[in-house]
C-alpha cells in the first residue's frame, strides 16, 4: 500500500463531482425524500474532501471532521425524516413545491 | 424729585396688573378709581418731576437695572428725561388722564369694564416707557407694547370678527414697520456699538459724515418703523380700520399718543437724521403726500370716526413734514396741539356716538347743535383748531411748520404749497363735519346727555385746544434738545396766505354744506367726479392694492403649502420602498428549489468574483 | 498501480451510482444506489489511507442512516401511484437551469483545483491517531456533536410523536 | 455622583410609578410629580453650594476638572468607553429647563391620561432621564446611548396614548430620529477610528476628540452626520416633517416634553458637538445652515397660518422658532449664541404652554379644529387670557423671553450676515400673523352660547403661572441666564477661534 499514492487533485475532483451531483438533485427534485438524499450526497462529498485533505498532510484532523460531519448528517436525517412525515401528513404529498406557505 | 421718575410708568403698570389678576371680580367703582386714578397719579408725578427738571435744566438719567449684557451689547432698563421726554410725558399722562376719566362714564355699561382699564393702563405704561427709554431697545419694548395694547383695544369687542380683523391688521401692518425699525437697530448697533440714544448720537457724529450711505440707510429703516406706527404712507391702512375700538381708545391711542410715536422716534434720533439729508427729504415727502392723500380721503367719508382717523393721518403727515424740513420744535409743537384738539374731537365724537345709539354715519345725524350743546362747542373748538383758524392752538403750530418748510432751499416753496393745499382741504372737511352733524335738520334724537365725567374732560381739552398754542408753553423745554431754527422770517405775504387759507376753506365748507349756495352735486355726479370720489373714498385704493399685492398671495401660499409639500419627498421614499417590497416579495416563492437555485447562483457569482473571472 | 486503478474504479462506481440514485423514480431504488455509492466512497477512503473513516462510512452512513431512510419510506407507503407522480415531475424543462448552474460551478471548482500545486496523499493514518486527535484537541467538538445529536434526537421525536399518536399515516 | 443620581432618581421613580399603578391608578401621577420635584430639589441643593464665581469661571473645554461637576467611571475600557458625565453652565440651564418642564408635563397629564397611568408616567420619567443623560453625557458612546434612550419611551407615549393618527405619527417620529441617529453613530464611530489611527488609542471621550483635527473631506462628512442628526431633532427645514405629526398626535404631556425639551437636545448638540468637534467644517458650512434656518423660519410660519388644527399650528410655529436657534449657532458670535441659548429656554416655556392650552381645549371640546372653536374667551376668560399671553410671547413681544432671544440672535447675525438677518426678520412679521390668527380663530369671534366649558382651575393656573413668571423674568432680567451660559460660550468660541481661520466666513460679509 505504501509507495503508491493517489493524486490529491483527483480525489478532490471526485468530491466536487459528487457535490455537484447532490446539488443538481437538490435543484431538480421536488420529492422531499430525494431532496434529503441529495443533501446526504453533498455532505458525503464534503467529507471526502476533508478526509483527502487530512490524508494529504498525513494528519488525523480530516477524519475527525469527517466524524463530526457524520454526526451532523445523522442529526439532520433524523430531524429531516421527522419533517418528511409531517409534510406528508399536512400536504398529503411529498412535493416540496406544494409546501410554499412562505410565499411573499 | 427727579428720582420719582420710575414711579410715573409704575402706577399704571401696577393698576393694570391688579386689574388683570382680579379678572373682573373687582367692583366697577373701584375699577374706575384704580384705572383713572393711577394715571392721575402719574400726571401729578409728571408735574412734580417736570418742575424739578425745569429747575435743574439738566437732562436726568436713571438706570434701574441692566437688562441684558453680552459683551458690548448692554442695554439697560433706564430712563432718560429731557425736554422732549417731558413734553411727551405731559401729553401722555395729562391727556391720558382726561381720556381715562371720560372712559369711566363712556364704558360704564360694558361688561368687560375692568379688562378695558387693564388694557388702557397697560397702554399708558408702555407709552411712557417708549418716551422715557434711554436706549432704543427699551424704546422698542414700549413701541411693541403700545402696539399690542392697541391690538387688544381695537379688538376689544372681540365677539365681532370684523373687530378682530381690524385689530390684527393694525398689529401686522405696524409690525412690518417695526421689523424695519428692528433692522435699523441691528444696523446701528453693529456700526456704532451701542443702542443708548445719547452715546449713539455722539458716536454717529464722530464716525459718520453728513450724507454717508450708512446713516441714510439706518434713518430710512427707522423711518420705516415710524411710518408704520404713525400710519403714514405706505403703511397707513390700518388706522381707519382701527376705529373699530371704543372711541376713547381712538382718542388716546389713535390720535393723541401712540400714532405720534413715529414723530417722537424721529425727533429723538434727530441727530442721526441730520447726518442723512436724503432721509430727511424722504420724511418730508412722506409727510406731505400722506397729508394730502388723507385729507382728500377725509373729504368724502361718511363715518364720523373714519373722517377723524384720516384727519389724524393727515395731521401726522404735517408733523413728518416738519421733521423732514428740520423744524423739530414745530413738529413736536404740532404733536402737542394735535393731541389736544384731536383728543377733544374724538371724545366729542365719542359723546355723539354714545348719545345716538352708536350711530357712526354723519348723514344720519344733524341738528345736534341745540340737543348736545356741550358736545357741539367742544366739536366746534376742536374743528377750529384742526382747521388752524387763527388764534387757536393748531394755527400756531401749523403756521410754524409751513413757514419753516418755505425756508428750506430748493424744495421749500413746493413743500409749502403742498402744505397749504392740505390746510385748505383740512378746513373744508373739518367744517363739513361740523355743519353736517350739528346744523341742518334733526334726524335722530339723542337718548341721553353726557354726564359730568364726560363733560369735564371735554371742557378742559377745549381750553387746552384754544390756548395751548398761545403761550407756546410746550416749546420751552424743547429748546435744549433741538438745534435752534434760524430767526429769518419770510415775507408778510407768505404769512398772510398761510392765515387766509383756512378761512377760505371754512367759507367753502359753509357755502357747500350749510347755505347750499355752492352746489357741487353736478360736479360730484359727473363721471370723473364719481370716479374721483370712489377713489378718494377707498383711501386711494390702498387697501385694495395691498389685498391683491400681499394678503391674498400670502394666504394663497399658506393654503397651497398647508399640506406640507416637503413630505412629498419622504413619501416618495416610502413609495419606492413599498415598490421594492412588492417586487422583492415576488422572489419569495416559498419553493425550496427556487431558494436552492438562487443560492447556487449566488455561490457561483461569489466564486467567480473571488477567482477574478468577472 | 493497483491502488490507482482501484481508486478510479471506485470513483466511477460512486459517481455513476450517485447519478442513478438521484434520477430514480422509486425512492427505495434510489436508496439502494445511494448505499452502493457510499460503499464506493468507503473504498476511496480506504485507498487514501483512512481505514477508520472507511469503516465508519460503512457502518454509520451505509448502515445506520440509510436504514432510517428505509424505515421512513416504508412508513410512507408510497407505492405505484407515487412513482407515476414522480415521473411527471421529472420533466426536461426543469433540468435546464440547474444543469447550467451545476456546470458553471463545476468549471469554477476545476479552476480552483487547477490553481493549487499538485500534491499526493500520504500513507496511512491509524484509528489510534484519529482517536488521539478526537479526544485531544477536538474534545470540545465532540461535546458539541453530542449536543447536536441530542437536539436531533429530541427534534425527531417531537416531530414524529404526533404522527405516531394519530396511528400512522395510513 | 450628583449627576448620576440625577438620572437614577428619574429612572427609579419611573419604575416605582409603573408598579404603583396596581395599588391605585391615580398614584403614579403623584409619584411622578414627587420624583421630579425631588430631583429638582436635590439638584438645587447642590447648585446652591456653587457660588457665582464658580459659574463665572471660564471652563477649559478640554479639561474636565474646570467644569462644575464631573463624574467618570470606566465602562468598556477596551474601546475607551467610559461613563462620563459633566456639567457646565450650558448643561446646567438645560437640566433646570428639563426638570421644570418635566414637572409641568406631569401637571399636563394630570387628568388627560386615563388608561395605564403607571406606564405612562414611567415613560415620561424615563424620557426625562434620557434627556438629562443627553445634556450631561460627555462620552460620545454614552451620549448616543442616552440619545436612543430618550426616543423609545417617547415613541411609546405617542404610540399608546396618542390621538387618532398615532401609529403613523409615532412611526414617522421613530424612523426620522432613528435614521438620523444612525448617521450620528456612523460619524461617531468614524471619528473614534480616525482618532485611533492618529493616536493609537481608542477613546470616545469628548475631551479626547475635541481638538482632534480630522481635516479634509472626511471631516466634512462626519460633521454632516452629526449635523443631520441634530437638524432632525431641532427640527430644521427640510427634515422637520415628523414634528407636526408627532406633536399633533402625542398626548399633551408628550407634546410638552417634545416641544419643550426634546427639541432642545438638537440645539444643544449643535452647540456642544458640531461646532467644537469640527470648527472649520461647521463654519464653512454655515451659509447652508443659515439658509436652512431662514427657510425654516419662513416656511414654518407660512404653514402655521394654513393650519386648522390648533396643535399643528403650534408645531409649525416651533419649526419657525427653532430656525432662530440654527441661525444663532451658525452665526457663532457671542450675541447670537446667547440668543440661541435664550431661545431654547424661552421657546421651551412658551411652546410648552401653548401645547398645554391646546391639550386643555381638546380635553374640553374633544376637537383641535379651530374652525369649530371661536368665542372661547367668553366661555373661558382665564384660558383666553393665558393663551393671549403665550401667543404674544410666541410672536416675540419685547419684555418676554422670546424677544430677548430673537433679538440677540438677529443682532449677532447682522454683524456676520446682514442679508440673512434681514430675511430672518421677516419671521417677526409672519409670526405675528399666525399667532394672532390663532387667537382670533379660537378665542375671539361669536361665542357659542349653548357651550358650557370649565375654565382653568387652580392646578392649571399654577402651572401656567410658573411659565408666565418664567417668561417675564427671562424677558426683563435675563442676566442670570446669560451669565451662566456666558463662560461656556466664551470658552467654546475661544477654542474655535484658535483653530479656525478668521477669514472663513468673510464671504458672508457685505
Amino acid at each position: 500500500m505504501d509507495g503508491v499514492s493517489i493524486p490529491l487533485d483527483h480525489v478532490l475532483l471526485l468530491a466536487s463531482l459528487l457535490f455537484i451531483c447532490g446539488l443538481l438533485g437538490l435543484m431538480m427534485r421536488r420529492n422531499v425524500i430525494f431532496i434529503l438524499i441529495s443533501l446526504e450526497v453533498m455532505l458525503n462529498a464534503s467529507a471526502v474532501a476533508f478526509v483527502a485533505a487530512g490524508a494529504r498532510w498525513g494528519q488525523a484532523d480530516g477524519q475527525v471532521i469527517f466524524m463530526l460531519i457524520l454526526a451532523v448528517a445523522a442529526a439532520e436525517v433524523a430531524v429531516g425524516l421527522g419533517l418528511v412525515i409531517q409534510i406528508q401528513r399536512r400536504f398529503k404529498s411529498l412535493d416540496m413545491d406544494d409546501a410554499d406557505r412562505l410565499r411573499g | 424729585m427727579l428720582k420719582l421718575l420710575p414711579l410715573i410708568p409704575l402706577f399704571p403698570l401696577i393698576s393694570s396688573v391688579l386689574l388683570m389678576v382680579t379678572v373682573g371680580k373687582m367692583p366697577k367703582r373701584l375699577v374706575a378709581i384704580l384705572g383713572a386714578g393711577s394715571v392721575g397719579l402719574s400726571a401729578v408725578t409728571t408735574l412734580l418731576v417736570g418742575l424739578a427738571f425745569m429747575e435743574s435744566g439738566q437732562p436726568h438719567h436713571q438706570v434701574l437695572w441692566t437688562w441684558m449684557q453680552v459683551g458690548a451689547f448692554s442695554p439697560d432698563i433706564a430712563f432718560y428725561l429731557d425736554g422732549l421726554t417731558l413734553v411727551m410725558m405731559s401729553v401722555i399722562t395729562g391727556v391720558g388722564f382726561l381720556i381715562h376719566l371720560f372712559s369711566t362714564e363712556f364704558m360704564e355699561e360694558d361688561a368687560s369694564y375692568s379688562r378695558y382699564f387693564a388694557y388702557l393702563n397697560m397702554f399708558v405704561f408702555a407709552m411712557l416707557v417708549l418716551v422715557m427709554a434711554d436706549n432704543l431697545l427699551l424704546l422698542y419694548l414700549g413701541w411693541e407694547g403700545v402696539g399690542v395694547c392697541s391690538y387688544l383695544l381695537v379688538g376689544f369687542w372681540y365677539q365681532n370678527p370684523d373687530n378682530g380683523l381690524a385689530a390684527r391688521k393694525a398689529f401686522v401692518v405696524t409690525r412690518v414697520g417695526d421689523t424695519a425699525m428692528a433692522l435699523g437697530l441691528f444696523l446701528l448697533f453693529t456700526e456704532l456699538g451701542t443702542l443708548d440714544i445719547q452715546p449713539m448720537a455722539a458716536a454717529a457724529n464722530s464716525q459718520w459724515q453728513v450724507g454717508d450711505t450708512l446713516p441714510v440707510l439706518a434713518c430710512l429703516l427707522l423711518l420705516g418703523g415710524a411710518v408704520g406706527k404713525s400710519a403714514q404712507l405706505p403703511l397707513h391702512t390700518w388706522l381707519p380700520d382701527a376705529m373699530a375700538g371704543p372711541t376713547p381708545v381712538s382718542a388716546l391711542i389713535h390720535a393723541a399718543t401712540m400714532v405720534t410715536a413715529g414723530v417722537y422716534l424721529i425727533a429723538r434720533t434727530h441727530e442721526l437724521f441730520l447726518l442723512a439729508p436724503p432721509a430727511m427729504l424722504a420724511v418730508a415727502l412722506v409727510g406731505l403726500i400722506t397729508s394730502l392723500m388723507a385729507a382728500s380721503t377725509a373729504l368724502v367719508q361718511h363715518d364720523i370716526k373714519r373722517i377723524l382717523a384720516y384727519s389724524t393721518i393727515s395731521q401726522i403727515g404735517y408733523m413728518f413734514l416738519a421733521l423732514g424740513v428740520g423744524a423739530w420744535t414745530a413738529g413736536i409743537f404740532h404733536l402737542v396741539t394735535h393731541a389736544f384738539f384731536k383728543a377733544l374731537l374724538f371724545l366729542a365724537a365719542g359723546a355723539v356716538i354714545h348719545c345716538l345709539h352708536h350711530e357712526h354715519n354723519i348723514f344720519k345725524m344733524g341738528g345736534l347743535r341745540t340737543r348736545l350743546p356741550v358736545v357741539f362747542w367742544s366739536f366746534l373748538i376742536g374743528s377750529a383748531a384742526l382747521a388752524a383758524l387763527p388764534l387757536t392752538s393748531g394755527f400756531f403750530s401749523k403756521d410754524m411748520i409751513l413757514l419753516q418748510a418755505y425756508e428750506l432751499p430748493t424744495f421749500g416753496p413746493w413743500l409749502w404749497a403742498g402744505g397749504l393745499l392740505g390746510a385748505l382741504l383740512t378746513a373744508i372737511y373739518s367744517f363739513r363735519l361740523v355743519f353736517v352733524v350739528f346744523f341742518g335738520k334733526t334726524q335722530m334724537e339723542p337718548d341721553k346727555q353726557p354726564g359730568s365725567r364726560m363733560a369735564v374732560p371735554l371742557s378742559l381739552l377745549c381750553v387746552l385746544s384754544l390756548v395751548g398754542g398761545f403761550f407756546a408753553l410746550p416749546l420751552v423745554p424743547l429748546e435744549s434738545v433741538f438745534p435752534v431754527a434760524s430767526d429769518h422770517h419770510p415775507s408778510h405775504l407768505i404769512e398772510g396766505i398761510s392765515i387766509a387759507i383756512p378761512l377760505i376753506g371754512l367759507a367753502i365748507a359753509y357755502f357747500i354744506y350749510l347755505s347750499g349756495q355752492l352746489n357741487i352735486d353736478g360736479l360730484v355726479n359727473s363721471a370723473p367726479g364719481q370716479m374721483l370720489k370712489k377713489f378718494w373714498f377707498s383711501g386711494w385704493a390702498m387697501d385694495w392694492l395691498y389685498d391683491r399685492l400681499w394678503v391674498r398671495p400670502y394666504k394663497g401660499l399658506a393654503y397651497i403649502l398647508r399640506g406640507e409639500w416637503v413630505d412629498v419627498i419622504y413619501n416618495s421614499i416610502v413609495k419606492v420602498c413599498q415598490q421594492l417590497f412588492v417586487g422583492l416579495s415576488h422572489t419569495q416563492t416559498g419553493r425550496l428549489r427556487w431558494y436552492a437555485t438562487s443560492m447556487v447562483f449566488g455561490v457561483i457569482v461569489v466564486l467567480a468574483l473571488l477567482l477574478g473571472v468577472i | 498501480m493497483l491502488e490507482l486503478i482501484l481508486f478510479y474504479m471506485a470513483s466511477t462506481i460512486a459517481l455513476v451510482s450517485t447519478i442513478l440514485a438521484l434520477t430514480r423514480v422509486n425512492a427505495a431504488h434510489a436508496l439502494v444506489y445511494l448505499i452502493l455509492s457510499l460503499l464506493a466512497v468507503a473504498v476511496v477512503f480506504y485507498l487514501i489511507g483512512a481505514p477508520f473513516a472507511a469503516a465508519l462510512e460503512v457502518v454509520i452512513y451505509a448502515g445506520a442512516i440509510m436504514v432510517l431512510f428505509v424505515f421512513v419510506i416504508m412508513m410512507l407507503n408510497l407505492g405505484e401511484k407515487g412513482d407515476r407522480r414522480e415521473k411527471q415531475l421529472l420533466k426536461p424543462q426543469i433540468w435546464i437551469t440547474p444543469v447550467i448552474l451545476a456546470v458553471l460551478l463545476l468549471v469554477e471548482l476545476v479552476l480552483v483545483l487547477s490553481q493549487s500545486a499538485p500534491a499526493e496523499t500520504q500513507g496511512l493514518i491509524s484509528s489510534k491517531e484519529v482517536g488521539m486527535a478526537l479526544y485531544g484537541p477536538y474534545v470540545l467538538a465532540v461535546e458539541i456533536a453530542s449536543m447536536l445529536l441530542m437536539a436531533g434526537l429530541v427534534g425527531a421525536y417531537h416531530l414524529g410523536r404526533r404522527y405516531l399518536e394519530e396511528g400512522g399515516g395510513s | 455622583m450628583v449627576l448620576v443620581n440625577l438620572i437614577l432618581i428619574l429612572l427609579v421613580g419611573g419604575v416605582i410609578a409603573w408598579l404603583a399603578e396596581r395599588q391605585h391608578p391615580l398614584l403614579p401621577r403623584w409619584i411622578a410629580l414627587i420624583t421630579i420635584l425631588f430631583d429638582l430639589g436635590y439638584f438645587l441643593t447642590y447648585m446652591s453650594d456653587l457660588s457665582w464665581s464658580q459659574i463665572a469661571v471660564v471652563p477649559n473645554p478640554t479639561d474636565a476638572a474646570t467644569w462644575l461637576f464631573h463624574y467618570k467611571a470606566e465602562w468598556i475600557p477596551r474601546f475607551g468607553i467610559s461613563f462620563e458625565l459633566a456639567m457646565d453652565g450650558l448643561s446646567l440651564l438645560m437640566v433646570l429647563l428639563t426638570l421644570v418642564l418635566g414637572a409641568v408635563s406631569v401637571s399636563a397629564s394630570w387628568t388627560d391620561i386615563k388608561q395605564r397611568t403607571g406606564f405612562f408616567e414611567a415613560n415620561l420619567l424615563w424620557t426625562l432621564a434620557g434627556v438629562l443623560g443627553v445634556f450631561l453625557a460627555l462620552d460620545l458612546f454614552l451620549f448616543f446611548l442616552f440619545w436612543e434612550v430618550m426616543l423609545v419611551p417617547m415613541y411609546l407615549m405617542i404610540a399608546i396614548w396618542g390621538h387618532e393618527g398615532r401609529s403613523y405619527a409615532s412611526m414617522k417620529f421613530f424612523i426620522f430620529t432613528q435614521v438620523s441617529g444612525l448617521m450620528m453613530l456612523l460619524a461617531i464611530l468614524a471619528l473614534v477610528m480616525l482618532n485611533h489611527s492618529n493616536t493609537g488609542v481608542y477613546s470616545f471621550s469628548y475631551f479626547d476628540l475635541l481638538y482632534h483635527q480630522v481635516g479634509g473631506d472626511i471631516a466634512f462628512y462626519l460633521m454632516l452626520g452629526f449635523f443631520v442628526a441634530f437638524l432632525v431633532k431641532l427640527p430644521g427645514f427640510p427634515v422637520h416633517t415628523w414634528l407636526p405629526d408627532a406633536h399633533t398626535q402625542a398626548p399633551t404631556a408628550g407634546s410638552v416634553i417634545l416641544a419643550g425639551i426634546l427639541l432642545k437636545t438638537g440645539a444643544y448638540g449643535l452647540i456642544r458637538f458640531v461646532v467644537p468637534l469640527f470648527p472649520n467644517e461647521a463654519l464653512a458650512f454655515s451659509p447652508v445652515a443659515m439658509a436652512l434656518g431662514v427657510a425654516g423660519i419662513i416656511y414654518g410660519a407660512v404653514l402655521a397660518l394654513g393650519q386648522d388644527d390648533f396643535k399643528r399650528l403650534v408645531a409649525y410655529s416651533s419649526v419657525s422658532h427653532m430656525g432662530f436657534v440654527l441661525l444663532g449657532v451658525f452665526a457663532w458670535n457671542a450675541l447670537a449664541l446667547q440668543g440661541a441659548v435664550m431661545q431654547m429656554i424661552a421657546h421651551g416655556f412658551s411652546t410648552a404652554a401653548l401645547f398645554m392650552i391646546a391639550g386643555s381645549l381638546q380635553e374640553r371640546m374633544h376637537t383641535r379644529d379651530m374652525s369649530k372653536m371661536g368665542g372661547l374667551w367668553q366661555n373661558m376668560p382665564r384660558l383666553g387670557a393665558v393663551a393671549m399671553f403665550f401667543a404674544l410671547a410666541s410672536l416675540g413681544l419685547p419684555g418676554l423671553g422670546n424677544f430677548v432671544a430673537e433679538f440677540m440672535v438677529l443682532v449677532g447675525l447682522f454683524a456676520v450676515a446682514p442679508w440673512v438677518a434681514a430675511a430672518a426678520s421677516l419671521g417677526l412679521i409672519v409670526a405675528a400673523i399666525y399667532s394672532l390668527m390663532m387667537m382670533q380663530r379660537a378665542f375671539q369671534g361669536e361665542p357659542d352660547e349653548g357651550r358650557r366649558l370649565p375654565d382653568y382651575g387652580v392646578r392649571e393656573m399654577l402651572t401656567m403661572a410658573v411659565m408666565i413668571v418664567g417668561l417675564i423674568w427671562l424677558g426683563l432680567y435675563p442676566q442670570p441666564v446669560l451669565d451662566t451660559a456666558q463662560p461656556v460660550l466664551d470658552s467654546l468660541m475661544q477654542m474655535v477661534d484658535s483653530v479656525t481661520e478668521p477669514t472663513q466666513i468673510a464671504g458672508l460679509m457685505p
